[in-house]
């Protein structure tokens, strides 16, 4: 029985072998660009906004078509590799790949060096930065990153605002030096706003950091991010801004929310995260990675690509301008007007440069000094984030 | 049911399996570890156990073997430290193994149950290690140590129009050893004998309780070369993270389930679920369909096996 | 009611377990059913209870025809059946037991269980704990419950299959006492034994089963002698057995306190020598498979020595018995002695020495084909001992064993087989003990004991009678002891 | 407390099964399942009921497969549960991903109005959602069935000697069945707990993956009783929220390595209720002096978990 079923499913596997090979896909004109993402393309997160934005590029480049694998990680896709996937994109006439992740950094750089020909583009990464502190890509890799640090500002602040109880809880993925100046970003937001427009003492504000251990939950691996953002609830914080892919404090909210608690969320990354539960939604930084997908793939066209290192600021005349704004905040229907009002100046003298939030004095959790007063962090001092700041409550690595 | 036809399905998973040789070589790779764990779990089924703590002992012999490398990876010449992370790992897996052996011998816990409770723990100990003392500098992500050097990897040998992943032959002598093993020895013979009839086996005089740990031990360290691969292999990320064994241990108790004790059917049929699961990953592109689809038709073959089994069992019956 | 059982058949594979029995019982009486082990005693009444069909055959009730097709349908006609291990839940209250498949309402209704278990036991003088767990129960007070449960159904016909097997002589008093009663009632009672007195003490009539058939009925009172005749045809020729010049001492206990689950054997003093052949009588479990584990070190001995071939022993594990040169063949050929599934070269290799890694097939196999040839076992080398016939198994185990043992435990050594094996596997058993084996044998047939032993030990209910010298001892006074008198 | 009644459903469930004699060990994937098929159904009615409802029957459904395959078909339970467990989880992944983070309806809070201004207590038992009075109702009520009525007493008998059953007439066959299934349903209603209540919505990985392992050790750990394994329960989703907590008190400690805290601590839990019956134990405590033999004795009787005697084995007609 079993070797006749064994060797039913051999059989059957030479049969379509032989059977004719489809033809192969992106034989034909135009340019194909790969995506690698590491969720799911519908996570209503960080890997949905590279979705839309794979898409988008299809649109604004004539012939430009995507390929692209979702839920590169691995809970999902046990054994699957970057290299695997680049070479396969490559198989079907990629030309270019872009991959989604800081959790693809090591696997990039390994794809990179196989494919030396290959524009390759790790997002969020800083290995093509030549001023970095950790530069070591072939030529042909690139990186590019959005500056969300100023939504975060603005997410803090929106926060600030909201809050009943001057408790602030922070939904941290994992720890490294993106994530450190995510939520340092927010703090400084919200210890701004909360100073400046509401005029209470800073060290009033209570500003927590919960890592859960990466960017989405993997059970038993990560602390459950509704856990998490429960217990920030049930102990009085009332606003948890999330800097996690997914929605889950969002649900958790609004959850409680119906239960009759006057709780909300901040979610992160997608545009369109509030659509989950607008009820309880102050609003979303969010990434606006269309017009960075559509110069990658214009280079490639044109024949002028050569390694690159981007970190994409806003268009401050209009922060949700789809096609010039890297970073965008779109407000949630939880958002008081008086807030919004509020938010609209942060973003007003954030963009004519009166209101610089990485300026001293500032310390570091641990209390040692990070910028002298009215010293301006310079890109690497944000970049390499070293600690969270001092006033947060959390561990720093 | 899914709005779309399952033999385009099928087509896609073969195709996106087999259809180049990139795509071969990956589920080559893919297939070894498979095969290192289906052959340890063909001694702990000979003699009736369930190990379902495999995944674990997986685990263990990638944590073993990192340990090793990081430990060796310069003192060492690359051969040299290749070589004894696999031992490590072969270690890490037989002491996991034993613990959940011994939890049954002497606890009276189902090695079922202990076993389960040792894959978190092994899951555990491996974030643990990569968030803490193996952790990157300055990070605490879960993504994994740093990657080792590509002298630390294990080599693909060319067999024309192939670049064979090395481990696969490590995976198929594996198997060749255990079926050896399983037909030759007095070890062999003992576990058939257990596996029919513990009380039987007893009172003819075998050794047991030190059988069945020795069944333990030898899955154990076979998973634990299914990790060591994992972390070494030449297609793999050649580095620790939790997770790292990926299920290949549960996939590893269907394959079994499915070809019997025969060795010959447990190659095949895991490289056939190697290629299923290597295929579906072309799932989500053309079909809209969720890559987990290779997970559904892997199991799904297992249950209409069973279920066909019965019900022959059950036609003959009535027939005799 | 009367009942009728009219040419009753039914056969297990080759076994006719019963071969045309009829019989009847009037209201009121107690029948007694007679017969040896294996006589077909419990399969008849099993047929009678639903628990088993016959392959042809009728039951009439009262005159009438009936068909049960199962153990509810009986009990539905009012006819109920006491198994010798009662079937009751050990984990359960006896309240619970007493309840458990009573019909009734969605909610149990223990308060008038509870007096309703009161009420019948008074009747019979039973006192049961109604709180109590049912394993804390003897097996005479779980007798006791099924009754009573029984009763309660309804039962008209109470079927009892050697319950006097594992209980007390004061239990044992209160049984017939309540068993009177109910005939009294106008119930039937089936009280099936192979205990002559007690038959004699309580019955109104006896059908005496030999071989699967009726070899006579009989009114009571009845004489022994005839009773002995028609259970054991003839008195069996005596076998004349070689006196052989016995070894030192090989199989020795002093004063051994063992126990399992179940029972308990206290203060066991035995020496055997080699060359010497003890028979262990007694119903099946009253301690001598306790008895057989304690010598080889599979059930824990809490008090006093066992030495093996001049090894203590005590409180060492079954391996050192083997090492000792000890053997054990369980009751059990396939699942205990024989491994399902594996064939006889399997076995032949298992046997062999285990001291190299690979198995040496080649010889295996060529020490199984020889073992079909000198044991004339009908199977290839790559037979699975499954597809072997009980003599071929039998034959099978005896050439497994290693060429020098110095005391053979064995179980039931003959038990179904036919005439000629049981003949040949006694004479490989002489052979073996003219080497200098000491063998020791449980068997619950009498004459084999009693021509095959020089001494035989008699077990009742835990308890250990003799050694007896085989020369001496009769059919009578092994039933006398068996059924716990003089013990 | 609010995050009980998932692992409640399950347990009960899982122990009707078991008590009948019938293993499922198809949990783990079930729980996803039920809870994907109990939003999706859900949202596609936008009633709550025909979510619960859809969980509780592909629960059944799975629970029949089992049934089938170890009652009537006479196959290994363990075998075929742990392939269903596998099919299970990935059918939940492939059919769910069309549903994975869309808003959909929930179970509404509902304040018991009498109760919940008692001080301390009134808060945290009577100001819950609806499915917390469930799931303390269920348990209640599964007790009461086991010990109190008729069917239960039959469902132990069943699963404790099948051939005693037997003999008293009943359908052990059937009443295997019976349970597998509604024992399966019970679990799906657990499952839907999760998606409706607990947990609302529908992700990959979705979070709860893992949980239903521990609910089978939890039945173990609740000596196949619905009040102990409800204990189980509450003491596993109280060690999950700890997690969290601990993570503020013990900075240093990887914060990852919290969460998996409650599977050791279940097998430790484990073998403190078997060890008892294994051998060397019982060997070890024929040497002890009678004294403190019976004190020994008593504890490992208290902590003792002894499953229902015929478990997992099928049954034998003569």
């Amino acid at each position: 029985m079993w070797r006749i079923s064994a060797w039913a499913i051999a059989a059957a596997l030479g049969a379509v072998l032989a059977a004719p090979a489809p033809p192969a896909p992106g034989a034909g004109a135009g340019l194909v660009f790969g995506v690698v993402l590491v969720g799911p393309r519908n996570d209503h997160g960080w890997s949905e906004a590279h979705f839309i934005a794979g898409q988008y590029a299809e649109k604004k480049v004539p012939g430009a078509r995507m390929v692209y694998v979702d839920n590169v990680n691995p809970a999902a896709k046990p054994g699957v590799t970057v290299p695997q996937i680049v070479d396969d994109m490559v198989s079907k006439g990629a030309r270019l790949v872009l991959t989604t992740s800081d959790d693809f950094k090591d696997g990039t750089l390994e794809a990179a060096r196989m494919h030396p020909q290959l524009p390759i583009i790790n997002v969020s990464g800083d290995h093509a930065w030549k001023a970095g502190r950790d530069y070591k890509a072939p030529p042909n890799e690139s990186n590019f990153m959005g500056r969300m640090e100023y939504m975060k500002m603005v997410a803090g602040c929106a926060a600030a605002l909201t809050t009943r109880t001057g408790k602030l809880g922070y939904l941290g993925p994992l720890v490294n030096d993106e994530t450190r100046r995510l939520a340092d970003s927010a703090y400084l937001g919200a210890r701004y706003c909360w100073a400046t427009y509401l005029r209470k003492s800073p060290a009033s504000l209570r500003f927590k950091v919960t890592w859960i251990g990466f960017w989405f939950n993997i059970p038993g691996q990560t602390l459950d991010p509704t856990k998490v953002a429960d217990d920030f609830y049930n102990t009085g914080f009332d606003v948890v801004i999330s800097g996690i892919d997914t929605t889950e404090a969002l649900v958790e909210a609004n959850k409680l929310a119906r239960a009759g608690k006057r709780v909300w969320a901040v979610p992160y990354d997608f545009k369109g995260a509030c659509r989950e539960a607008p009820a309880v939604c102050l609003g979303v930084p969010y990434f606006n990675w269309g017009p960075a997908y559509v110069k990658a793939i214009t280079l490639v066209r044109d024949g002028a690509y050569k390694q690159y290192w981007d970190w994409n600021g806003p268009d401050w005349k209009n922060i949700n301008d789809p096609d010039t704004s890297a970073v965008g905040f779109e407000r949630g229907p939880a958002l008081s007007a008086a807030a919004s009002a509020r938010l609209d100046g942060l973003i007003r003298g954030m963009g004519a440069g009166s209101i610089v939030l990485w300026k001293g004095p500032l310390r570091l959790q641990d209390g040692s000094l990070y910028l002298r007063a009215g010293q301006v962090a310079s890109d690497q001092q944000v970049w390499y984030m070293p600690q969270l700041l001092q006033g947060m409550e959390g561990p720093s690595k | 049911m899914l709005g779309a036809s399952p033999v385009e399905a099928y087509r896609l998973i073969v195709a996106g399996a087999l259809g180049q040789p990139e795509r071969v070589a990956f589920v080559l790779s893919a297939w070894a570890p498979l095969l290192l764990a289906a052959a340890g779990l063909l001694v702990t089924f000979a003699a009736g156990l369930w190990n379902i703590g495999v995944e674990g002992q997986v685990l263990l012999g990638a944590v073993f073997a990192t340990g090793a490398l990081r430990a060796l990876g310069h003192l060492l010449p690359p051969p040299g430290a290749v070589l004894l992370a696999g031992l490590a790992a072969v270690l890490g897996g037989s002491l996991w193994a034993l613990l959940a052996g011994a939890l049954r011998a002497y606890g009276n816990v189902n090695e079922i149950f202990g076993g389960l409770g040792l894959n978190f723990i092994a899951g555990s100990l491996t974030v643990y290690l990569v968030l803490g003392p193996w952790a990157r500098p300055g990070i605490a992500s879960t993504s994994g140590t740093l990657p080792f050097a590509p002298s630390l990897w294990l080599p693909t040998i060319p067999v024309p129009p192939l670049e064979v992943p090395g481990e696969v032959f490590l995976g198929i002598a594996a198997m060749g050893a255990v079926s050896v093993a399983l037909r030759g020895t007095y070890f062999g013979l003992h576990l058939a004998a257990i596996g029919r009839s513990l009380r039987a086996a007893h009172l003819r005089g075998i050794p047991t309780t030190r059988e069945m740990l020795r069944a333990f031990a030898a899955c154990g360290g076979l998973a634990g070369l299914a990790g060591f691969v994992l972390v070494t292999g030449a297609h793999s990320r050649h580095q620790l993270f939790p997770l790292i064994s990926g299920g290949d241990g549960f996939l590893a108790i269907l394959v079994v389930l499915l070809a019997g004790r025969s060795a010959l059917a447990c190659i095949l049929i895991s490289g056939a679920f190697a290629a299923i699961s290597m295929g579906s990953l072309q799932l989500p592109l053309a079909m809209q369909l969720d890559s987990s689809m290779g997970g559904v038709i892997q199991s799904l073959l297992v249950l209409c096996a069973i279920l066909l089994r019965g019900l022959r069992a059950r036609l003959v019956s009535r027939e005799g | 009611m009367r009942v009728e059982l009219r040419d009753i058949h039914k056969s297990f594979g080759p076994v006719r377990a019963n071969d045309g029995v009829s019989l009847t019982a009037d209201a009121g009486t107690i029948h007694g059913i007679l017969g040896e082990n294996g006589a077909g005693k419990s399969t008849l009444m099993k047929v009678l209870a639903g628990i088993l069909q016959p392959d042809r055959g009728e039951i009439l009730l009262d005159g009438a025809p009936v068909r049960i097709s199962s153990p509810a349908a009986a009990i539905r006609l009012g006819i109920g059946m006491l198994q010798q291990d009662p079937l009751d839940f050990p984990s359960l209250s006896v309240l619970d037991n007493f309840l458990l498949g009573s019909p009734g309402g969605l909610v149990l209704d223990r308060r008038r269980a509870r007096d309703a278990l009161r009420r019948l036991g008074a009747r019979f003088a039973f006192a049961l704990d109604p709180d109590a767990r049912g394993e804390d129960l003897t097996v005479g007070e779980r007798q006791q419950l099924e009754i009573l449960r029984l009763l309660r159904l309804g039962v008209r016909v109470l079927i009892l299959d050697e319950p006097t097997t594992a209980i007390s002589a004061s239990q044992r008093g209160q049984l017939f006492a309540a068993l009177r009663a109910m005939a009294a009632d106008g119930k039937v009672v089936f009280f099936v034994s192979h205990k002559l007195e007690e038959v004699q003490e309580l019955c109104d009539a006896v059908t005496v089963l030999r071989r699967g058939r009726v070899a006579g009925e009989a009114a009571m009172p009845a004489e022994t002698g005839r009773l002995v005749q028609l259970m054991f045809g003839q008195e069996p020729p005596r076998v004349t057995r070689a006196r052989l010049p016995l070894g030192p001492p090989v199989l020795e206990l002093a004063d051994v306190t063992a126990s399992d689950a179940r029972l308990t054997l206290e203060h066991v003093s035995l020496q055997v020598r080699a060359g010497e052949v003890v028979g262990l009588a007694g119903l099946e479990g009253s301690g001598q498979r306790l008895f057989l584990h304690a010598c080889a070190g599979l059930a824990p001995v809490t008090r006093g020595r066992v030495r093996i071939a001049g090894r203590d022993l005590t409180g060492r594990s079954y391996a050192q018995f083997l090492a000792a040169g000890g053997a054990y063949l369980p009751a059990g050929r396939l699942g205990e002695g024989l491994i399902p599934g594996l064939t006889l070269t399997e076995h032949a290799a298992l046997a062999g020495r285990h001291g190299t890694l690979f198995v040496d097939w080649r010889a295996a196999a060529r020490a199984a084909a020889r073992h079909i040839g000198e044991l004339h076992i009908r199977g290839t080398p790559r037979t699975d001992v499954q597809a072997l016939s009980g003599g071929n198994q039998q034959r099978a185990l005896l050439a497994l064993l290693p060429d020098h043992v110095s005391v053979l435990l064995m179980e039931h050594p003959t038990r179904g087989l036919d005439l000629e094996s049981a003949e040949e596997i006694w004479r490989r058993l002489l052979d073996r003990r003219a080497r200098g084996t000491a063998i020791v044998f449980s068997s619950s047939d009498l004459d084999e004991l009693l021509a095959r032993s020089d001494r035989i030990l008699v077990f009742s209910g835990g308890r250990v009678a003799g050694p007896l010298d085989a020369r001496e001892a009769t059919v009578e006074r092994l039933g006398e002891l068996i059924g716990g008198k003089g013990v | 407390m609010a995050a009980s009644p998932p692992v409640v459903f399950a347990v009960l469930g899982e122990t009707l099964a078991e008590r009948s004699g019938v293993i499922n060990l198809s949990l783990d994937g079930l729980l996803l399942l039920t809870a994907m098929v109990a939003f999706a159904a859900a949202r596609a009615t936008t009633t709550l009921l025909a979510g619960f409802a859809a969980a509780m029957a592909v629960g059944a459904l799975v629970g029949l497969v089992v049934a089938v395959a170890s009652l009537t078909l006479r196959q290994h339970q363990v075998a075929a549960g742990f392939v269903l467990t596998l099919l299970c989880q990935n059918l939940a992944y492939v059919l769910g991903a069309p549903v994975a983070h869309l808003p959909g309806p929930q179970v509404a809070h509902l304040p018991l109005p009498l109760f919940r201004n008692w001080p301390v207590l009134g808060p945290v038992l009577f100001s819950q959602d609806p499915l917390v009075y469930l799931s303390i109702a269920a348990t209640a009520a599964a007790w009461w069935y086991l010990a109190k009525t008729r069917p239960g007493l039959v469902l132990r008998g069943a699963g404790e000697r099948p051939a005693a059953a037997l003999a008293r007439g009943i359908h052990v066959t059937r009443v295997r069945y019976l349970y597998t299934l509604a024992g399966g349903a019970l679990v799906g209603l657990g499952g839907a707990a999760f998606s409706l209540a607990v947990k609302p919505g529908w992700s990959r990985p979705y979070g709860i993956e893992g949980t239903g392992w521990i609910v089978l050790a939890i039945v173990i750990f609740g000596n196949w009783d619905p009040l102990r394994g409800a204990a189980g329960a509450y003491l596993f989703v109280l060690l999950q929220t700890l997690a969290t907590v601990l993570q503020s008190l013990m900075p240093r400690v990887p914060t990852q390595v919290f969460p998996t805290l409650p599977f050791p601590l279940m097998i430790l839990a484990l073998l403190l209720v078997t060890v008892g019956n294994s051998e060397w134990v019982q060997r070890g405590l024929r040497r002890l002096p009678a004294g403190t033999r019976r004190g020994v004795v008593r504890v490992l009787r208290a902590l003792q978990a002894s499953p229902p005697a015929a478990l997992g084995v099928p049954l034998e007609q003569e």
